[in-house]
């Protein structure tokens, strides 16, 4: 069984940290994983773009071609990556960020608050993690925990609170979304 | 409300535009300054060549100015500018790179055509890091800087590198930050004017790969900064080391006249040329 | 024909090659000249090889030489065993002691005083290889006088083509002498 | 007169903080690219030194003197 | 492209005169003859004679000539100095043409005539200075990263030295492509007699030039035409991968695979129009041997056929004027009724691996390293053993 | 010599001759210590720079450059932290210098590039190959020519690995395709380079340089530390050239009392430069190429997933690097299909391994080679076969690796 995510957004909103976190979160939840990303010669502002498989199984060709999940931040990335998804996949989008309706392949369509939310933690910076909570708790192929382990490694330890909530409003925001 | 337009988009290849500096970028107000210097020198940008390295201020000219332009490898667009101005020395030929580019990989190049005197232009834009490979020790890093690649201390001191320059034979050299843009802009219509080499270090901020290594995280933070440890050089008289040790000198360092190696060389080839003529057919 | 000078540097050992070089040149034939680079041609052993041919040439590095002019004892010693069986050796008397025991078979010697004649006469031991050059010349009858005598002139100091002549003109007078009694 | 690009401006704050006469403030406005541009809040404060049109690292800004 | 009155006026003195001169120096009014406008170099042995002889006799034939603060200044002044629209060149060896390895790469990605000379010496890296090697002929055509394609010639004579510059910047302006002269220690640094020839008799190619509007990178031909600096046409050149116009697009696939694609495919197919070599197929019948050479080596190879065939030995004879793009028809035909292939050079195999990629018969090195060409004699015994 | 020997023979061999201050498993324990956890998901770079400090690297010297800088940023923080010393130098050329210069002190040594900077070094990788001194060079592969696009991944400098530097030399090169084997192949890249005296490149790309994937870090005994075999000779009986037979002379490092004398001029068993004798340059360069020529056997690893149908059907896929990913999904879609394929991979690039390529070419209908330039390694299994086998090149440039049906299409079509 292999799943494969695909996170677009522009440089700079943390989604190549967030896809480094859910891979080494299917990690720490025994399974394999390969992340990979893009991005342009700027850090900031510019597409960027990560990929997450995650599969029991060895992983042989590395790259996402038709992802189960499409989470998208940026309206550029969804525009370009909107139709490179298998048939009766999941879109997720950034209300505000993203205008789109509807996807003829996608099995669920759904639109969160990701940006709203964190500014209401007072850091745009944590956009992020309130994504990587939603994802965890819509996809439930990587257990909490795992992920929350993963959390840990990846943020500086002065902001781990602010980080970990931002997750937990996510997982929330995902889990009522799921329902 | 009719179509925005700046002024001066002419000068830049508008179509590419927004740029792609990060957010607060100084290169975006080098750039700023730069047209706006072209514009007040009176030069057009199809009689000039820009000449640029690898690095995020090399994409100043390249490509975001509307010249003829040649953005090279990392390190030598002072190498390539030169062999431009020897043979078109009509043109105005400006290299802006940065510190890593001009100061690091390319130190060799930027004494050597100060030496020379060749009649270039040099903008160097010093952030202090190297930025666009994600926040690398830089020649001009103060020392005691954490970086990527000092992790637990910098213990190299930084290059001076406008005294360098100076001291290497430039015709002009000079100082000034990206909140100096007033002085700066003039500036730069004196280097492009003056007949010689001449070099022009602009300090300025890098608040996405410099700027959280130091503790300044926005653009802001650094032009107070700028505007606060800024000393013009007049004021430096009678100040110790250790008093100029964390300040920026600003102003002119030097303004002289010496011979211009393009034209030497040209002059010289005239008169080969001449006494070759003169010579009975052998 | 393959001919090599040798002997140590600052004689004119490779002037002399050139010299010869250009002179066939100018005499309408082919030639090419070629000469140690490098440490050895600063104080230490030195050579200057010349080919000259009527037709195209091929050889590069020859495997054997036609002609020696030794200049110099390790340079008679290096390379006299590389000499053609049948070979032309040319030394300098003055400077070398010949080995029979290295020599290939059947090659035509030729010694003269060339060094003691350039001092004597001229005050200046570098007229040696003027003098050596006219000897081989001659005995050789490799290229035309006037095309070697506008080649030196060329090729020496300014102001001292006449003095350069004179010792190649030396060299002609010994190697026509020399022939008579042969 | 000052005009500001949305399209260009990146939130950078510079010309907020630095005009001597305080004419931006910080707005709620969030430009397509996810940026807070600046408002210009009391143009009629405004003598036309363009030090923010010269500060303004996206050529965002322009101000013309009528 | 004429040649102007200053460098006339220089030639005219020189037409038909004939000098007994170094391969280095032959090269050099090559140059001259070219109509080379500008040289930078850095003294290296054995190359040095060149820069020396250009500095001396291009200023008055109105040339400018500059010795630059290293080799990879050097080739990025001749690359800067192209897009002014001159004529340009840099001469070196091993060391400093390994250096010049990353701008070679630049001059390809943004398709810069000039013209580089290698007058190849015994490496790896200083080994032996003043010694005559073939051992860049690989590096020539591998030295940068990334996919390319170059243009090489490897001439094995004084005049061909000069003849041979002169194909070379015409090659370059045609093809919008750095070229490369692979001399040898050896043919720089005997003398021979060249003969110069009379300028009329030259004939130079130009330069496509981009008709307004077009563009400079792309466009409908595999080269495109070229606009220089100061033509008002405000071009953007970068070594990055970039869009026909000029403008970088570093992560889009196409177009970094049209773009490379197009700069691979301009030489590789026009190789049959680039390709030049010399054969002597034995006249008496047909040979089971043959013998492949260039550069110093292909001189006592050609003596070593000839002595073959005076024996009764039938050898057929080719040698690689042009060594990259690589004669591969020519090489396959040739080969054709052959048993074994003789290969004689001055390295330990290098275009003898190249030759097996296109014939079916057996291919044997005849190396030869440490600075000494072939003798006759060896070559000749070569052949002997492979009958 | 090495060659005849059996396997057995050879680690007894090495046990005697190659003593030199082997890693102890005190300094293994502390590295692992500064590395963490035993179960990591990282970057191939990163996974690059643990192979190294679990080898016992520790210097490093390096230049910022995309996609490369991982590798420098991560030596940077953890060789301090055991004991190590990490330097950035003003440019490439510089970096492989001092990478040279820190073999000689002692250390095991590498630096990590890419396609530019791997130019710049082109000139003093031939110094090292010339002056036999073992260091590692990671070439982080990008797409070029020039600078190309500094993102994107690429196999495009295989042959400039092989060639990029002037004269005729031998060196080492090996194609990781996974990031644990980033880690694995860069331990290798040590013992080959510290056991032959040579610089050893370890060819990674863009792709899996910026790659994540699980890696499990080796425990000390997983590991056969190598390091280079010095010399116990007195100093006044050595001379730093000698060929004991092995074609890999005896070393001496800086500063233990043998006061060599190292220059990449052409040079006698003593040191000493000789830059005239055509004899003393032929038997250095020949030793230089032949211990790695001769040893093929031993550098050269493949990994082989054969199943040596009969060869009318077979066809054959020859693979290296990051492309075998690709070819490992499309092999067994394939067979599940029923097509009869047997993939090589190739992990040595350089030796390149001659006869296990001529072996597959020869009994496959057609071999497909896959690769991401325009056809490098095509040109040497050409070299390699006799030409009458259908040799189909499978190319692709501009950053995005092959899919796996677009290597089905190649098998099939």
């Amino acid at each position: 069984m292999k799943t494969e995510f695909r996170f677009v957004a522009f440089g700079g909103q943390g989604m190549i940290l967030a896809g480094v976190i859910f891979g080494e979160g299917a990690i720490n939840d025994g399974k394999n994983a390969v992340q990979s990303q893009s991005y342009g010669p700027e850090s900031r502002g510019g597409a960027a773009r990560a990929e997450v498989i995650i599969a029991d199984e060895a992983i042989d060709y590395p790259m996402v071609l038709e992802a189960d999940y499409l989470v998208a931040l940026s309206q550029p990335g969804y525009d370009k990556h909107a139709a490179e998804i298998k048939q009766g996949a999941t879109v997720i989008i950034d209300e505000d960020l993203v205008t789109a309706e509807n996807n003829p392949r996608a099995g669920a369509f759904i639109r969160l608050p990701f940006t709203k939310t964190a500014d209401a933690l007072g850091q745009r910076i944590v956009t992020n993690l309130v994504m990587l909570g939603s994802v965890c708790a819509i996809a439930d192929i990587i257990k909490k925990d795992a992920l929350l382990e993963a959390v840990k490694s990846n943020v500086p330890s002065k902001f781990l609170e602010l980080n970990v909530t931002a997750f937990n409003q996510g997982y929330e925001l995902g889990r009522q979304a799921r329902q | 409300m009719e179509e925005y337009r700046h002024r001066l988009m002419d000068y830049v290849r508008e179509e590419i535009m927004p740029h792609r500096f990060c957010t607060g970028c100084g290169c975006g107000t080098v750039l700023n300054a730069f047209v706006n210097a072209v514009e007040g020198v009176g030069l057009s940008p199809a009689k000039m060549v820009c000449v640029s390295g690898i690095g995020c201020s090399s994409w100043i000219p390249s490509p975001y100015f509307r010249s003829d332009t040649l953005h090279t490898t990392h390190g030598r667009p002072i190498a390539f500018a030169t062999g431009v101005k020897i043979m078109r020395p009509d043109l105005t030929v400006i290299v802006i790179a940065g510190d890593g580019d001009v100061a690091g990989i390319g130190g060799n190049h930027l004494i050597h055509a100060a030496r020379r005197n060749i009649d270039l232009s040099v903008f160097m834009v010093n952030n202090m890091i190297y930025g666009m490979t994600g926040g690398q020790v830089a020649p001009t890093t103060p020392y005691g800087v954490k970086t990527s690649t000092t992790p637990h201390n910098n213990v190299e001191p930084a290059f001076k590198v406008a005294e360098l320059v100076m001291t290497a034979g430039a015709s002009y050299v000079a100082r000034w930050t990206t909140y100096h843009v007033f002085p700066l802009m003039e500036s730069m219509q004196n280097a492009i004017r003056k007949r010689g080499f001449s070099f022009i270090e602009i300090v300025s901020q890098c608040p996405d790969n410099y700027g959280r290594r130091i503790g300044l995280r926005t653009a802001v933070e650094f032009l107070h900064q700028f505007k606060e440890k800024a000393v013009r050089i007049d004021k430096t008289a009678g100040m110790s080391e250790a008093e100029l040790a964390d300040r920026i000198i600003i102003g002119k360092l030097c303004d002289r006249e010496r011979p211009e190696f393009t034209a030497e060389l040209h002059a010289l080839t005239r008169r080969i040329v001449a006494a070759l003529k003169q010579e009975q057919p052998a | 024909m393959i001919i090599r000078f040798a002997g140590f540097g600052g004689q004119g050992i490779v002037l002399s090659s050139y010299i010869l070089g250009q002179s066939a040149v100018f005499d309408g034939k082919k030639a090419i000249q070629n000469q140690a680079y490098g440490s050895e041609s600063r104080g230490g052993e030195c050579r200057g090889d010349v080919i000259i041919s009527a037709d195209d040439i091929y050889e590069l590095e020859p495997d054997y030489q036609d002609v020696l002019v030794a200049m110099a004892q390790p340079a008679y010693e290096k390379f006299v065993p590389l000499l053609r069986r049948e070979g032309t050796l040319m030394i300098d008397q003055d400077l070398i002691v010949t080995d029979h025991n290295i020599e290939p078979a059947g090659i035509t010697r030729y010694s003269i005083s060339a060094t003691d004649i350039a001092f004597k006469k001229y005050g200046r031991k570098i007229m040696a290889n003027m003098v050596m050059l006219g000897y081989l010349n001659t005995v050789l009858g490799l290229v035309g006088r006037n095309a070697m005598e506008d080649a030196i002139s060329r090729n020496v100091p300014r102001g001292s083509a006449e003095v350069n002549l004179q010792a190649f003109a030396d060299g002609v007078t010994l190697a026509q002498q020399e022939l008579k009694k042969r | 007169m000052i005009e500001i690009d949305e399209h260009l401006c990146k939130g950078c704050d510079i010309c907020i903080e630095f005009c001597p006469l305080k004419v931006f403030e910080k707005s709620e406005k969030l430009n397509r690219k996810g940026y807070y541009v600046p408002l210009v809040a009391c143009e009629d404060e405004c003598v036309g030194c363009r030090l923010c049109e010269l500060l303004c690292p996206e050529f965002a800004i322009i101000v013309t003197n009528e | 492209m004429a040649f102007d009155d200053n460098r006339l006026s220089y030639l005219n003195r020189l037409a038909g005169k004939r000098y007994f001169m170094l391969g280095d120096e032959a090269c050099a009014y090559g140059a001259i003859y070219a109509g080379c406008d500008f040289i930078a170099g850095y003294p290296i042995t054995p190359a040095s004679e060149i820069a020396e002889l250009l500095a001396r006799e291009l200023p008055r034939a109105g040339g400018i000539c500059i010795q630059m603060e290293d080799e990879l200044a050097s080739i990025a002044a001749i690359i800067g100095a192209s897009w002014t629209g001159a004529r340009t060149m840099t001469a070196t060896s091993g060391p400093g043409f390994s250096l010049m390895q990353e701008n070679l790469g630049y001059a390809v990605m943004t398709e810069t005539p000039c013209v580089v000379v290698d007058v190849q010496r015994s490496g790896p890296s200083t080994g032996q200075a003043t010694k005559p090697a073939q051992g860049d002929m690989m590096q020539a055509r591998w030295g940068t990263h990334g996919d390319h394609n170059i243009i090489a010639l490897s001439p094995n004579s004084g005049q061909e030295c000069l003849d041979l510059m002169l194909e070379c910047f015409n090659l370059a302006d045609e093809y919008r492509t750095p070229v490369i002269l692979l001399m040898d220690g050896e043919i720089g640094h005997i003398r021979e007699s060249v003969l110069m020839p009379d300028p009329e008799q030259i004939t130079h190619k130009t330069r496509k030039a981009a008709r307004p509007g077009e563009d400079v990178f792309g466009g409908d031909d595999l080269v495109p035409g070229m606009v220089h600096y100061g033509a008002g046409r405000n071009i953007h050149v970068t070594g990055s991968t970039h869009k026909a116009n000029g403008m970088r697009d570093v992560t889009t696939p196409e177009v970094h695979d049209a773009l490379i694609r197009r700069i691979y495919a301009k030489i590789d197919q026009n190789r049959e129009k680039i390709v030049r070599v010399e054969a002597d197929t034995d006249p008496r019948g047909p040979a089971r041997i043959g013998v492949i050479s260039y550069g110093a080596s292909s001189r006592p190879a050609r003596g070593a056929v000839l002595a073959a065939r005076s024996e009764g030995i039938a050898v057929d004879f080719l040698r690689l004027i042009t060594i990259w793009p690589f004669a591969r028809t020519q090489v396959a035909e040739f080969a054709k009724d052959l048993d074994i292939i003789l290969v004689p050079e001055m390295n330990l195999g290098q275009m003898s691996r190249e030759i097996e990629r296109f014939v079916d018969c057996r291919v044997q090195p005849v190396s030869k390293i440490g600075g000494i060409p072939h003798t006759i004699g060896q070559i000749h015994r070569a052949i002997r053993e492979a009958v | 010599m090495l060659d005849n020997m059996s396997d057995h023979e050879y680690r007894k061999f090495a046990a005697r001759h190659i003593p030199a201050r082997l890693f102890a498993a005190e300094d293994f324990a502390r590295v692992r210590r500064a590395l963490g956890r035993k179960v990591l998901f990282a970057q191939g770079d990163i996974a690059v720079a643990y192979g190294a400090l679990l080898a016992g690297c520790r210097f490093f010297a390096g230049y910022p450059i995309t996609p490369a800088t991982e590798t420098a940023e991560i030596m940077s923080r953890l060789l301090p932290r055991i004991g190590g010393s990490y330097i950035q130098m003003e440019d490439e050329i510089a970096s492989i210098g001092a990478v040279i210069g820190a073999s000689w002190s002692g250390a095991k040594a590498m630096t990590a590039t890419s396609g530019p900077g791997f130019s710049l070094m082109q000139e003093n990788i031939g110094y090292a190959a010339m002056t036999e001194t073992p260091c590692v060079i990671v070439d982080v592969q990008r797409s070029g020519p020039s600078t190309g696009q500094p993102t994107e991944g690429a196999q495009g400098d295989i042959m400039q690995a092989k060639w990029g530097s002037h004269g005729d030399y031998e060196l080492i090169a090996l194609s990781p395709s996974t990031v644990q084997e980033c880690l694995n192949l860069t331990i290798e890249a040590f013992n080959l380079a510290e056991t032959y005296r040579v610089p050893v490149i370890v060819l990674t790309d863009g792709l899996i340089g910026h790659m994540r994937e699980k890696i499990v870090l080796p425990e000390y005994d997983d590991i056969n530390f190598v390091s280079r075999k010095t010399t116990a000779k007195a100093a006044a009986a050595y001379r730093p050239y000698d060929n004991d037979g092995t074609n890999i002379p005896e070393m001496a490092n800086f500063g233990t009392g043998y006061r060599v004398y190292i220059t990449g001029l052409t040079h006698k068993e003593s040191g000493y430069p000789s830059t005239d004798s055509q004899a003393d340059h032929h038997r250095l360069v020949l030793r230089l190429c032949n211990k790695i020529r001769d040893n093929v056997g031993k550098i050269g690893k493949v990994q082989r997933d054969y199943q040596n149908g009969s060869g009318d059907r077979t066809v054959g896929i020859i693979s290296y690097g990051v492309t075998s990913r690709s070819v490992f999904q499309a092999v067994k879609e394939l067979r599940q299909r029923g097509f009869a394929v047997d993939h090589l991979r190739i992990i040595t690039n350089w030796p390149f391994p001659e006869a296990e390529v001529a072996e597959l070419v020869s009994r496959c209908r057609r071999t497909v080679i896959p690769e991401l330039n325009l056809g490098q390694m095509y040109h040497l299994v050409r070299e390699v076969s006799s030409g009458a086998n259908d040799l189909v090149p499978l190319w692709k440039t501009g950053g995005e690796l092959h899919t796996p049906q677009e290597i089905i299409e190649g098998v099939t079509g």
